[in-house]
């Protein structure tokens, strides 16, 4: 009951959005939408498992990554006010419906229960978060854009075939979609070569989504060019829904025989993302483009993660949920940035600390979080990783990973030291830095305080939370 | 008897440089002066004023009071044969070798401080060519401590002279070779540095001296005399026979203090001085003699 | 909550509170913070050395009770704690003076996290000591590792301190890889990730192959020799305070691991201790004939941590070697040797960092080429600096001599007892100290003649003034701790003899050991006698110069009479002939532009020479340039074409399904 | 009957690599659209009537006459109408589409599962490839969005497939077609040339 009236409401909102041009209601509605959709979260938690609407079940994964999602919506929001504040209002009021838009698929997407429901609701993620990375009508937002939507949908239509060679073992007449519990029950009887095909379509499908190895390009270049707040929410719970779909596809053949084939695959797109990322990073020249890197480079440690099994398990989902705290701080950040410094390039950028220390203190210290060093969670979830490698006994990752690490670590932390200390090396215009007020770094500072807090004390139902979605995985 | 040592320390350093002086003088056909010359020299220094070089700061000033009082205190240690030392315990001869090295330490960087460019020449040598002498000093213990089993100058030499046996001669004739050869690198006599020579560009220690005058300068002989006694009481101590009596030993003593100084005279007159790279190598094989007799004794043992 | 719990989070939210209090009130507080700390934890550590006789007797103190962390202090770590406590305080008090012209240029965040992070390496320091179970200790040896880099790169305007910082923490996560592994592999075999599980390990399985990796990771941290590139690059680029603090202290958490990690080896230690002792004899040597050929007073000190470290390993291999072949003196005597030396080298190593500092501060420049003359302008620096180089060097009136003497001894004690082979290893690590010694005194004599001896060599050093008193009191305290343990070693041998033998549970102390600590009774009575003649005869000198006339000349320049201040020795040519038998392992190169034959009248030339570290090109050099290289051509994917970006999924598809196909995955 | 209405749908495929002008790449997809109404009407005997004619309407429609005169439109105003030269030329496509048509008989039969006919899965693969490779060895962004709607064919045809025993599939593959016409629309909105060829500034 609780899912319908969120939905429908959404959807009220969304238009209401659409039509009524005034910037303040477009405002307030936003702000009641996000108070919405944390209620609607607390009323999933208050009743664990609940089916509604057929398709839609509350399962512990997902209402975490959807605990996730509403703890990131309010600095969202804060922060589109101030980044479209003096957009007109044509803008104005496209970029927030279809913010909610965005919003209330990803909902849905993380509560689905059945494969195709799943699939549906990332397509039309697609399309919302198209309208929100043309916000800037820019030749180059176009291009980003355009690029998006064709290798997305072509993604999709990819890992729909994965989704259809399920729908043919199913072969029963009257169920109307594939849902998980009496699939897996289907799934040891069959081939195993048929299902490798299924999960490999499905792992090259939702890569564009989740951001990993074979189709990540797109994602980088929407990362750069989307507004703020927009590129926060891509980066960490648009993978989220990524991680999801190939996270349910996972579990499903969990129990088959094709267990170790899932395992090389994903350890083999992860340590190749790892690569790649680590490649670019040695030469990136922009900054938000070297955040998409490092997310691309978190999302390959977490299918290693998910790829090692054991202790792994519980290091992904950690990953995912500090990955996305510490990525959206870092991203909000980079609105502040852009108003300070005006460019992204980083042979133009310089001098933070002294324009505005606040902010440089942010980048430092999120830089310092996003590297796993020891007082961010991330730390936790890494040391778990090399635990699964270690006790599966392969070491190849093992050491592959650490090494092509400490090159991010490098890099990383050369250009964002550079950014925050020393001089630009060439100013092409002296360009005013535009005062900004200290109190817009407080979201960011919450949201590191909760990553550090979670590496020292993890509150017993999220650790609880968490094993139960890796229950049904193997030991 | 105690002060035996000490005692013994003392006189062989009045004697010393006096024959030192006469026999090369003799060799090279000259009368030469009284033994006491060089004492009467220090004499007249002592009375003189004293002239400091703007550049010198107050360690200039310190150095030399301060070598003298390392030497002295080193001398405490050095046994007469059977007869104890003022100090000994186990390990003594770690002290006695660090702190003749805290004495160098001073006169270099006073030295040093004159900040004229011969002088500074004379430091870094002095402080290269002690650096390759230290392990000498301390494979000769080693071996000596393989033979007795004692760490102590003192037990070293009670032991040393009781054994009586074949061993005991090899080591006691190596003993007073490195011994001899150690003595004249630290006191900075002919084969690595020549005390006579004018030329600044040659000298070692002379030339660390140059700017010291009056109090000073008496102050560096004196202790350079007695770093002297304090070697050739080391040699002596090697080579005692173990059953002779206290008038005996004395004999023995002051022929064995001549003996050394003739020896170190006659070296003088008749050998150059090494060419100065030369030395690195020549102050090496004194570590490599030291090192066969260590050899010798952990076969033998062993 | 119990009060371990309330003081150590009531002592956090303080440190937090330095972000928002302003200006020079950060350092009060900072400093009020530090001081209680170290009152608490002396006062712990303290009455576990000294009351708690029980065998294996451990101060327990765990920190949000149900399953938060537990501290153990047992002697080992209560001496490390006092360590610490002793040169982090002097640097805080040091800091207060040096930071003091930084107030005008940074601004006020900066000098927060300068406080707040300086505060964080205290903290981390401390609790890495006593933490037993792995994932603290791996937190907290990483929080460590930040908050260094974090102090590092104070003066991060200047870009190769960033370049030294960051390659210093990305050198420190490597450590941290090598510690996490280890960990791991124990916790694969036994279950437990912690250091008891260690002891169940070892009980199993093959020791040597564990323990290097455990030494790998902690020697990174320590400095051993091929471990070391990070050493000379991070202490020169952070502010002296805290290079002080760095390398005397932060250093020692890499031996402390590896003792820790000795405890618990049970079977072949002859192994063990064979490669901890020649890598530490390999350190030393190498650390010093390094630092001779510096420029840089602040590397030519870092290069000599290095070989401290190596001191301290001798100890500790000689220690594993007596245990091996269970010879009680040598086990005992190396043992307290290295621990001692531990203290010292963190009293000295500190004191000369902070001397370094005062210089810096007054001439704005580390190249001991341009400075000179400093004794008459910065008369107490220079005493300072004296001191601690006569305690590096390990001359007898101060307390390098006791612990070097203590290595020694041992080593001389067990020459007649021991077998062949391990005379062999006797006489090469004595002739190895010996040399050690030997290079000590020819590089701290070249580093303290021309930094402050002479004529100034240049404007800057010309116009040096003495700083504040408030820089020189803090360093007042090592002095006296180094006097103090010079003169009276005993109070301090004995209960390090008791920790070592209450670690390594070597019950009865044979008579011959306490026959050496009476030596050390000895010793202090002669420096006392030697303090005392050379006491005596600089009066009869006073006395004596008083009525005779002083005139004051020029130096003797053989009658040369336009001597420059140019023609002194500078540290090059005094290490000149070192060099040339240091040629195989320390490379130098000379540029200086030849004069050509139609030069007439040649103009101006300059002459400089410079030497790089062998080990630095070979372990960091080369490998990380040539992986640069391969992952730089590795990322050309992002080439902006729409069909490429569908390629790359149709190729990974087409390759997963021939792999798939022929078996391979 | 079925089986000789795929076999001309993988004929149509085979011209799609031999063509260069974009006016008979607009054709054969025409045909392609009907083809798959005909084998849809003919496959789905179980499926009721109401989602039936949906279902045809939908392919005879939109396949066959909207989407194709959207793209006479945007090739009409834009002028262009030969496949840019620099794209692969059609010879090496060709031998790539047989290669390809080699895979997808060798995967289908090593799936050898009993719930499709090998006839549906070979042609259905071979589609997906032919879309791939259409999108990979061209450069204009029309035969992108043609090649797009090849594949978009590919999984109709599949879930045509597997459409008697679960409908509901067929109705999401419709899905598909609305990302097609999103790209049509965004072409037209957006006023983006179909030659332009310089949508490669976004690179590293």
């Amino acid at each position: 009951m609780g899912l319908l009236v969120f939905f429908i409401s959404s959807f009220l909102t969304a238009i209401s959005v659409l039509i009524i041009k005034n910037r303040t209601y477009i405002k307030s509605a936003t702000v009641i939408f996000a108070l919405l959709l944390i209620g609607f979260m607390l009323y999933c938690l208050v009743n664990p498992d609940k089916t509604e609407l057929g398709w839609f079940t509350f399962n512990s994964s997902g209402v975490l990554l959807l605990a996730v999602l509403s703890l990131l919506i309010l600095p969202v929001i804060y922060h589109g006010f101030i980044y479209t504040s003096d957009d007109d209002i044509k803008r104005f009021s496209i970029y927030h419906s279809a913010l909610i838009a965005l919003i209330t698929f990803m909902a849905g997407a993380y509560l689905a229960n059945s494969m195709t429901v799943l699939w549906i609701f990332v397509e039309a993620t697609t399309l919302a978060v198209a309208l929100l990375i043309y916000h800037d009508r820019t030749e180059i937002a176009l291009e980003a854009t355009w690029k998006y939507v064709f290798v997305c949908s072509t993604g999709i239509s990819i890992a729909y075939l994965g989704i259809l060679f399920l729908g043919f073992i199913y072969g029963r007449q009257d169920a109307a979609s594939l849902s998980f519990d009496e699939l897996s029950g289907l799934i040891n009887q069959t081939n195993p070569w048929y299902l490798k095909i299924a999960f490999l379509f499905v792992l090259v499908g939702f890569s564009t989504k989740m951001g990993l190895f074979p189709m990540h390009t797109i994602t980088i270049d929407a990362h750069s060019v989307a507004p703020p707040p927009v590129s926060a929410l891509i980066s960490t719970t648009l993978m989220n829904v990524g991680f999801i779909a190939i996270f349910r596809v996972y579990s499903m053949f969990a129990s088959s025989a094709i267990l170790g084939f899932m395992n090389n695959m994903l350890i083999i797109s992860g340590i190749l993302s790892l690569l790649i990322s680590a490649g670019y990073m040695l030469k990136a020249k922009h900054l938000k483009r070297m955040l998409a890197y490092s997310s691309l480079e978190n999302m390959g440690l977490v299918a290693i993660a998910l790829g090692t099994g054991g202790s792994g398990y519980y290091a992904a989902f950690l990953l995912i949920i500090l990955h996305s705290l510490v990525k959206s701080g870092l991203f909000f950040q980079m609105g502040q940035l852009s108003r300070v410094l005006h460019t992204f390039k980083l042979d133009e950028t310089g001098d933070y600390m002294k324009l505005y220390p606040a902010g440089a203190l942010v980048l430092i210290s999120g830089m310092i979080l996003i590297l796993a060093f020891p007082p961010s969670g991330m730390f936790i979830a890494e040391l778990f990783i090399f635990k699964g490698l270690v006790s599966a006994g392969n070491w190849v990752p093992v050491i592959v990973t650490a090494l092509l690490l400490l090159f991010v670590i490098y890099a990383l932390s050369t250009r964002i030291l550079h950014i925050a200390f020393s001089p630009a090396r060439n100013i092409p215009a002296p360009v005013t830095p535009e005062k900004v007020s200290k109190t817009e770094t407080i979201t960011q500072f919450v949201l590191f305080a909760i990553v550090v807090v979670l590496c020292f004390y993890q509150p017993a139902d999220l650790v609880e939370m968490i094993n139960k979605s890796v229950s049904l995985l193997p030991k | 008897m105690i002060v035996a040592g000490l005692l013994s320390v003392i006189l062989s350093a009045l004697f010393l440089p006096g024959i030192i002086l006469r026999t090369k003088s003799i060799a090279s056909g000259r009368k030469g002066p009284g033994i006491f010359q060089p004492y009467r020299d220090i004499a007249v220094l002592l009375k003189k004023d004293s002239v400091f070089s703007k550049t010198t700061g107050p360690l200039f000033r310190m150095a030399p009071a301060v070598s003298l009082a390392t030497v002295i205190c080193a001398s405490f240690f050095i046994p007469l044969s059977r007869y104890g030392a003022l100090f000994s315990f186990d390990g003594d001869f770690i002290f006695f070798s660090y702190i003749l090295a805290s004495g160098k330490f001073f006169s270099i960087i006073a030295a040093l401080d004159t900040g004229s460019s011969f002088e500074g020449m004379g430091a870094n040598r002095e402080a290269f060519f002690s650096m390759l002498i230290e392990p000498a000093f301390f494979i000769l213990m080693s071996t000596f401590i393989m033979a007795t089993g004692s760490t102590s100058f003192k037990e070293i030499y009670e032991n040393f002279t009781v054994t009586g046996n074949h061993i005991v001669i090899i080591f006691s004739i190596i003993g007073v070779l490195v011994l001899l050869q150690i003595a004249l690198i630290e006191t900075s006599r002919v084969p690595v540095d020549d005390p006579k020579t004018h030329l600044e560009l040659t000298m070692i220690h002379e030339v660390m001296i140059l700017d010291n005058c009056g109090f000073d300068k008496a102050l560096i002989h004196i202790s350079t005399y007695l770093k002297m006694a304090i070697y050739g009481l080391l040699i002596f101590n090697v080579t005692v026979p173990y059953n002779l009596g206290i008038i005996q030993q004395s004999a023995f003593l002051v022929l064995t203090q001549v003996l050394f100084a003739v020896t170190i005279g006659l070296v003088e007159s008749f050998r150059a001085r090494n060419k100065m790279n030369k030395n690195p190598k020549y102050i090496l094989t004194v570590s490599a003699v030291a090192w066969i007799a260590f050899a010798i004794i952990l076969i033998m043992t062993k | 909550m119990s009060d371990e719990t309330f003081f150590i989070s009531g002592v956090f939210c303080l440190s937090l509170l330095i972000f928002l209090v302003p200006g020079q009130i950060k350092y009060y507080l900072s400093l009020a913070i530090l001081a209680l700390v170290v009152v608490v934890t002396s006062y712990l550590s303290l009455n576990q050395i000294f009351e708690k006789t029980a065998v294996q007797a451990t101060t327990e103190l765990n920190i949000f009770p149900p399953d938060g962390l537990k501290l153990i202090i047992d002697r080992l770590s209560a001496f490390f704690i006092i360590v610490v406590n002793i040169t982090t305080l002097t640097g805080l008090l040091y800091a207060k003076g040096y930071l003091r012209p930084y107030y005008k240029v940074k601004n006020d965040i900066h000098m927060s996290v300068h406080y707040f992070s300086y505060l964080l390496l205290y903290f981390s320091m401390l609790l890495v000591v006593m933490l037993r179970d792995g994932i603290p200790f791996l937190i907290f040896w990483e929080i460590m590792a930040v908050a260094s880099f974090l102090l590092v790169i104070f003066d991060a305007e200047d870009r190769s301190i960033l370049k030294s910082g960051i390659g210093y923490l990305v050198q420190m996560h490597i450590g941290m890889f090598f510690i996490l592994a280890a960990f791991l592999i124990v916790e694969k075999k036994t279950g437990i990730m912690s250091f008891d599980g260690l002891k169940n390990y070892f009980a199993y399985n093959p020791d040597t192959f564990l323990f290097l990796l455990f030494f790998i990771g902690f020697g990174i941290k320590a400095g051993f020799i091929s471990l070391h590139t990070w050493l000379p690059e991070a202490h020169p680029a952070a502010p002296s305070h805290v290079s002080g603090v760095m390398s005397g202290v932060m250093i020692k958490m890499g031996i402390y691991g590896i003792i820790r990690v000795l405890l618990y080896v049970q079977d072949d230690l002859l192994t063990i201790g064979l490669i901890v002792l020649a890598v530490s004899l390999f350190s030393g040597l190498f650390g010093v004939m390094m630092a001779i050929v510096q420029h840089d007073i602040k590397r030519l000190l870092a290069y000599h941590s290095i070989e401290n470290i190596g001191i301290i390993g001798i100890g500790i291999g000689l220690g594993v070697i007596g245990l091996a072949v269970n010879n009680q003196v040598l086990a005992v005597l190396g043992f307290t040797g290295g621990l001692l030396h531990v203290l010292n080298h963190s009293l000295f190593k500190s004191l000369l960092f902070f001397s370094a500092g005062s210089v810096y501060q007054a001439t704005h420049t580390r190249n001991i080429e341009q400075l000179g003359g400093l004794m008459k302008r910065m008369p107490w620096s220079a005493a300072l600096f004296l001191t601690g180089s006569l305690a590096i060097c390990g001359l007898p009136p101060f307390n390098g001599f006791i612990s070097e003497y203590l290595i020694y001894i041992g080593m001389f004690k067990s020459l007649p007892l021991s077998d062949l082979y391990i005379s062999l290893l006797l006489i090469s690590a004595i002739i190895g100290l010996s040399l050690i010694g030997g290079l000590a005194i020819f590089c701290f004599t070249k580093a303290f003649g021309v930094t402050f001896l002479g004529e100034p060599r240049s404007a800057k050093a010309g116009e040096a003034r003495e700083t504040g008193m408030d820089m020189i009191i803090p360093q007042l305290i090592p002095v006296l701790f180094i006097v103090l343990i010079g003169i009276a070693s005993t109070f301090f041998v004995r209960p390090l003899i008791s920790v070592i033998s209450d670690a390594f549970a070597i019950a009865a102390v044979p008579q011959s050991i306490s026959a050496s600590v009476s030596s050390l009774n000895a010793i202090s009575l002669s420096a006392g006698v030697f303090v005392l003649i050379s006491a005596a005869l600089l009066f009869y000198r006073y006395l004596h110069l008083k009525n005779k006339k002083v005139v004051y000349g020029p130096t003797w320049g053989c009658g040369y009479r336009a001597c420059t201040p140019r023609q002194q020795y500078t540290s090059t040519s005094f290490a000149y002939n070192y060099l040339h038998i240091a040629k195989p392992l320390i490379p130098t190169t000379k540029v200086m532009p030849e004069i050509t034959e139609e030069e007439i009248f040649p103009e101006k030339r300059s002459f400089e020479s410079h030497s790089e570290d062998v080990f630095r090109k070979a372990v960091a050099d080369k490998p990380v340039e040539w992986m640069w290289k391969m992952l730089k051509k590795l990322a050309v994917m992002q080439t902006g074409r729409i069909q490429d970006y569908i390629l790359y999924a149709f190729i990974f598809i087409i390759i997963a399904l021939i792999l798939t196909y022929l078996k391979v995955i | 009957m079925v089986n000789y209405l795929i076999v001309l749908f993988a004929l149509t495929l085979v011209y799609f690599a031999s063509t260069e002008r974009i006016v008979n790449y607009i054709r054969l997809i025409g045909i392609q659209g009907l083809l798959l109404c005909g084998i849809a009407l003919f496959e789905l005997s179980e499926v009721n009537v109401l989602n039936l004619v949906l279902i045809a309407a939908e392919t005879l429609l939109v396949k066959t006459f909207l989407m194709p005169y959207l793209l006479y439109r945007i090739v009409g105003n834009s002028g262009v109408t030969k496949v840019h030269r620099l794209a692969m030329p059609a010879f090496y496509t060709l031998l790539f589409s047989i290669f390809a048509l080699l895979i997808s008989v060798i995967l289908a039969d090593s799936m050898l599962n009993s719930f499709v006919s090998i006839v549906f899965m070979t042609t259905a693969l071979f589609t997906i490839f032919v879309g791939l490779l259409l999108i990979i060895t061209h450069r204009l962004i029309i035969s992108h969005i043609i090649g797009f709607m090849v594949i978009e064919n590919a999984v109709f045809l599949f879930s045509i497939a597997a459409g008697n025993r679960m409908p509901v599939l067929i109705n999401i593959g419709i899905l598909l077609d609305i990302f097609a016409g999103v790209l049509i629309l965004g072409f037209f909105g957006l006023r983006l040339k179909s030659h332009s060829n310089e949508l490669t500034k976004l690179k590293d």
